[in-house]
């Protein structure tokens, strides 16, 4: 099985629909929104039979999900301006762009721990009910993709000398922008509606 | 391949033999063209020395019309067994009758409860009659059930009443079946239920109006 | 558009591949090359190897419930006698490692992996690393769900398709195997994700110059259109098997009616993915039919658009037909019919595929290759399982057979022909390009035989016992009064499933046989059209070692007016 | 060669929008669903509410995403995907919401 050494020839290729890296994203998206949609549907469904969730759910810190949606969309425009920068070749403007979004980042999660925290303290663990295993599997599910999403800019904020990683800033960005449009679809859903 | 159908004792059994037939008959005709012309095709055109093959890519409509008729007789037999399947799902799950006999079946881990209701015809009463693993009913009478599981999910399967019905926590599934002759008959759980479900298993037991009566006085 | 406009973004148009990492060497080399490797042959390779290994422990498992079956409570040779948890345990796994980590693997991560950028012309997949992340992520999975055999309690015993609430709380013994087995599940999920991301984008992006969407062969067609039903049905489930997860571990119950749950939403999350994996099997391996017929037919492909264009239908209908699978399960009544007429409409786009592939035989000159033979039979054997299905299509039928052993008989002869006999063929079609050796055609012949008469002597009594009212995943068919009659048919499926095992021994002979030894296999050993023969036998990083552009469609044989009776997709127009 | 990082064709090349004017859109989306929250009418609420919601979506996509000025291809990705969502939902409401028609316990 071993590989035979050969020459690789230079292959002419058809011109691409668009570039692989933002492709390849955008199919993943496709995947992640029926992954979220699932959840987000099985919680509307049975919502809609158990109006008593409101017992619940109301127990959700409304102001901790407003201060995280203004931090995600936050995050989003510097990361997009990272974006723009990053088009023009601007490495510093957009490592420093990065950076923002990913302290931005940081403090989501903060504000997610505290939730967490205040949340468990008074005793409402997935345990507790049907509505709690939703709000955990929802937010958790959302946080390990901002986790990702964290990891991903690292690794752009110290590669973003190198042009190629920062050309990277392209499907990165989109994945960070559809995690803040998870989040755009959260906070109704687990706050703003459930109070 | 029918021959190995149980014997049918309810009203609607014969509409569901009847689908089973009609889908076994058209679809076997198809089943044996199909196979028929692959296995002539495979041997008529096997390679011969000197006999080269014909070059149809089928990149217009004509010769895909070879194809094309073939399949869209094929929606029409389709369309012909939802024509028949409809009535006959309507008739079994939908328009349940006035009913005669009104009996609870509680499914558990692992066994079958049988709630009938007594003289009085509602359950819940002091004259209901409880028995485990046996489901008396009377012959020619429309028997309404109520299907409810106190665990996980069962189903409910009569063979010879080709009636069969999941039984599902949280809800009580009702349907109906009217036994057409006496006799006893197997029930079985035909949903995995756990470790017991393949010793979950009860017994139908079909008596005349009398006999039935009198066992519901005992 | 400004006229000035900004400096272009730098922006990858493609990754860079493997091939063009500076090669270390001693083990660090041996690592990256047979190990770690971001090539997608070796990717494609690992993939293989580990589905076969896979599909070695579900036939023991096959084995071990035909024997329970046939001869209840006597002791299984080489098995203790198994209880009924053993037992329930061991159809579980069987159909979960036949569907996830056998069919999956093997038809798509498999020969998707490996042909996918040979047939296009590419030099790899567009991601390499995410190539391998997916595969580890599935070998990860797999040592998941072995480890779960040797837990306390014992593996998931809930079946493969882990109904609630039995999943949940109905085997209590059970819930750290049960909990392995939905961790399993959704990495095998996420691996096969990352994967599709590849087999996306690759066949978009990577294409050689020439090589426009309908020259691609119909076998990178529906890798695509498998992996897009995947991607697109896959998510509600892994969603639902973490809601499952938390359920089995805190209880969460979100599936326990008493918790204020509903058991059916699962069932409903499951099928709508469970029903579209039927295709994501059923359409690699017709896709490999697909290239092998006009090969040996010396014929192209009847009907090439026709297929590709049937088969995006049937891609879509798959979404709307899952709940076919629920017609008894409580689902409601006024539901029925329209999923009905949907799951007997689906029939009509895979009858022009079908039809399309028998059509092909006709005027060709058909050479009985081992290859060919396999792709005749699963076209054959599948013929058998797509109209048996029909009356479990039917919701006032499928009242009768749902949940019997008609409904195994059924669904064993739409898989099995689609993993086995695609994947057979696929082997002995392929197996020079994979390890530049030829499969024995002898041995081959011997296989294919014993394969055919034994599958069906196996399933063929589980028809008429489901006719016969037998329902199924009971472990004793003596206990009921309607099943005890029919042991005989059992005695004869599983003689069908001893024969069936045994004749897998010269495939086994062969396989060893075909990777050991020196590498004969010439470029093109079949004289096929399609741009994998133009590669070195086996094609080194990078795939290609000449420059080439794609001329023609995939399928031109016995083109009238050339002296050869094949036009390679890469050989330049003479004229 | 083509392994070589290949730069985009002119015409992928777009204008970028205001992006701070679309964030400020956002932000003011965000309080006014805030504010929606308070109604009184149930059904009222989650209707505006969610709207709002699919409004910020379809601004983050159009204009963060840039799916304004991707091919066809995504809007179609995206659209099948979101349209299966809701076929999921349109086949098991009956069964979850409706009870399947049956009596609950």
């Amino acid at each position: 099985m071993t590989a035979i050494a050969h020459p690789v020839p230079v292959l002419r290729r058809q011109p691409p629909i668009i570039p692989s890296g933002r492709l390849g994203m955008w199919w993943f998206l496709s995947s992640e929104i029926v992954t979220f949609g699932g959840v987000v549907v099985s919680y509307i469904l049975l919502r809609l039979v158990h109006p008593d969730w409101l017992h619940h759910s109301a127990h959700t810190l409304l102001s901790a999900g407003a201060i995280n949606t203004v931090v995600l969309l936050t995050s989003s425009l510097t990361v997009v301006l990272a974006h723009r920068a990053a088009e023009h070749h601007d490495c510093c403007t957009a490592r420093r762009f990065l950076s923002i979004s990913f302290g931005l980042g940081v403090m989501f999660l903060c504000v997610k721990a505290f939730e967490y925290h205040h949340e468990l303290s008074h005793g409402l663990t997935p345990r507790t009910a049907a509505f709690w295993g939703f709000y955990y599997t929802m937010t958790g599910l959302h946080g390990l993709h901002v986790i990702a999403g964290l990891i991903a800019m690292l690794y752009l904020i110290l590669g973003a000398r190198n042009p190629k990683v920062l050309g990277r800033v392209a499907p990165v960005g989109l994945y960070w922008h559809f995690v803040d449009i998870v989040w755009i679809f959260l906070f109704p859903l687990l706050y703003v509606t459930a109070h | 391949m029918f021959r190995w159908l149980p014997e049918n004792i309810s009203t609607f059994g014969h509409d569901i033999d009847g689908i089973m037939y009609l889908i076994y008959y058209v679809v076997g005709v198809w089943f044996l063209l199909a196979e028929g012309i692959l296995i002539y095709f495979a041997l008529r055109y096997r390679r011969r020395a000197g006999v080269a093959a014909a070059y149809a890519p089928a990149k217009t409509l004509r010769p895909m019309l070879w194809v094309l008729i073939p399949a869209s007789l094929v929606l029409m037999c389709d369309l012909a067994i939802d024509a028949k399947g409809s009535p006959a799902w309507e008739k079994i799950k939908r328009d349940i009758p006035a009913h005669d006999c009104l009996v609870r079946v509680e499914a558990r881990q692992f066994a079958w409860n049988f709630r009938h209701a007594g003289p009085d015809g509602v359950l819940d009463t002091a004259d209901d009659v409880v028995t485990s693993g046996q489901l008396h009913v009377p012959v020619n009478k429309v028997v309404k059930f109520e299907l409810v599981s106190k665990d996980v999910i069962h189903s409910f399967w009569a063979p010879n009443l080709r009636l069969k019905q999941d039984v599902v926590p949280g809800r009580a599934i009702t349907g109906w079946f009217e036994p057409t002759r006496t006799g006893t008959f197997g029930i079985g759980c035909a949903e995995l239920c756990g470790t017991g479900h393949g010793v979950m298993g009860a017994t139908l037991i079909v008596q005349s109006q009398s006999d039935f009566d009198n066992w519901l006085k005992k | 558009m400004s006229v000035q406009a900004p400096a272009p973004p730098v922006e990858p148009v493609h990754e860079s591949p493997s091939h063009h990492e500076p090669q270390t060497s001693g083990f660090f080399h041996f690592l990256r090359t047979y190990v770690f490797s971001v090539d997608h042959k070796m990717i494609g390779r690992q993939y293989l190897f580990t589905g076969l290994a896979m599909a070695l422990v579900g036939g023991l498992l096959a084995y071990i419930i035909r024997h329970q079956l046939a001869y209840p409570g006597q002791a299984v040779l080489g098995h203790h006698p198994i209880s009924a948890d053993n037992y329930n345990a061991m159809i579980t796994m069987h159909g979960t490692i036949m569907v996830f980590w056998v069919a999956m693997p093997i038809l798509i991560g498999a020969f998707g992996n490996f042909l996918i950028p040979l047939m296009i012309g590419a030099d790899d997949m567009a991601f390499p690393r995410l190539n391998m992340l997916s595969y580890w992520t599935f070998f990860l999975s797999t040592v998941v769900l072995v480890a779960s055999f040797f837990v306390p309690g014992g593996a998931a015993a809930s079946g493969w398709t882990a109904y609630p609430s039995l999943s949940v709380n109905g085997i209590p013994a059970n819930q750290l195997g049960q909990a392995l087995w939905v961790l399993a599940v959704a990495l095998e999920f996420a691996s096969m994700l990352i994967g599709g991301i590849n087999y996306l984008t690759t066949p978009l992006n990577m294409r050689v110059a020439g090589m426009s969407l309908f020259r691609m062969p119909i076998f990178v067609w529906m890798q695509m259109a498998a992996t897009l039903i995947f991607m697109l049905s896959v998510g509600p489930l892994i969603g639902g098997a973490v809601l499952l997860l938390f359920d089995v571990l805190f209880q969460t119950g979100v599936y326990l009616p008493d918790k204020g749950g509903d058991p059916l939403l699962w069932q409903h999350l499951f099928w709508f993915f469970g029903h579209p994996e039927v295709y994501v099997i059923f359409l690699p391996a017709i896709g490999i039919v697909g290239e092998i017929i006009p090969v040996f037919a010396r014929k192209p492909l009847f009907g090439y658009k026709p297929i590709v264009y049937s088969t995006i239908v049937a891609g879509f209908l798959s979404f709307l037909v899952w709940a076919h699978h629920q017609f008894i399960s409580g689902l409601d009544p006024r539901l029925a019919m329209p999923f009905s007429i949907t799951t007997i409409l689906i029939s009509v786009p895979f009858a022009i595929v079908l039809f399309s592939m028998i059509a092909t035989f006709w005027r060709g000159s058909i050479e009985f290759t081992t290859a060919m033979l396999f792709a005749i039979g699963m076209i054959a054997e599948f013929l058998v399982g797509g109209t048996t299905g029909i009356i479990n299509g039917s919701a006032a039928a499928d009242i009768y057979v749902h949940d019997t052993y008609y409904i195994v008989g059924h669904f064993h002869y739409t898989l099995f022909p689609a993993v086995f006999y695609g994947t057979f063929a696929g082997l002995y079609y392929w197996w020079p390009k994979m390890f530049g050796r030829r499969l024995d055609e002898r041995l081959g012949k011997i296989h294919f035989w014993g394969t055919t008469l034994f599958f069906n002597m196996t399933f063929i009594p589980m028809l008429l016992m489901g006719i016969g009212g037998h329902q199924r995943r009971i472990f004793d068919p003596r206990v009921f009064t309607y099943t005890a009659p029919m042991h005989n048919l059992h005695l004869i499926a599983t003689f069908g499933l001893y024969g069936l095992l045994l004749y897998q021994l010269p495939f086994v002979i062969a396989f060893v046989k075909g990777l050991v030894g020196k590498r004969t296999a010439e470029r093109n050993p079949w004289n096929a059209a399609t741009l994998e023969w133009h590669a070195p036998s086996p094609p080194g990083h990078g795939n290609f070692d000449q420059e080439f552009e794609v001329h023609r469609g995939p399928y031109e044989y016995s083109h009238p007016g050339s002296e050869k009776d094949f036009l390679p997709q890469w050989l330049p127009t003479t004229n | 060669m083509h392994l070589q990082i290949e730069t985009l064709k002119p015409a992928e090349h777009h204008e970028h929008p205001n992006y701070v004017l679309v964030y400020g859109a956002l932000l003011a989306l965000l309080v006014v669903s805030i504010l929606l929250g308070r109604l009184p009418n149930a059904y009222a609420m989650n209707a505006l509410v969610f709207t709002v919601a699919g409004i910020k979506a379809i601004l983050v996509l159009r204009y963060f995403m840039h799916v304004k000025f991707e091919p066809w291809l995504v809007v179609f990705i995206l659209a099948g995907a979101t349209f299966f969502l809701v076929v999921l939902f349109i086949g098991v409401a009956p069964d979850v919401v409706g009870g399947g028609g049956w009596i609950r316990k």
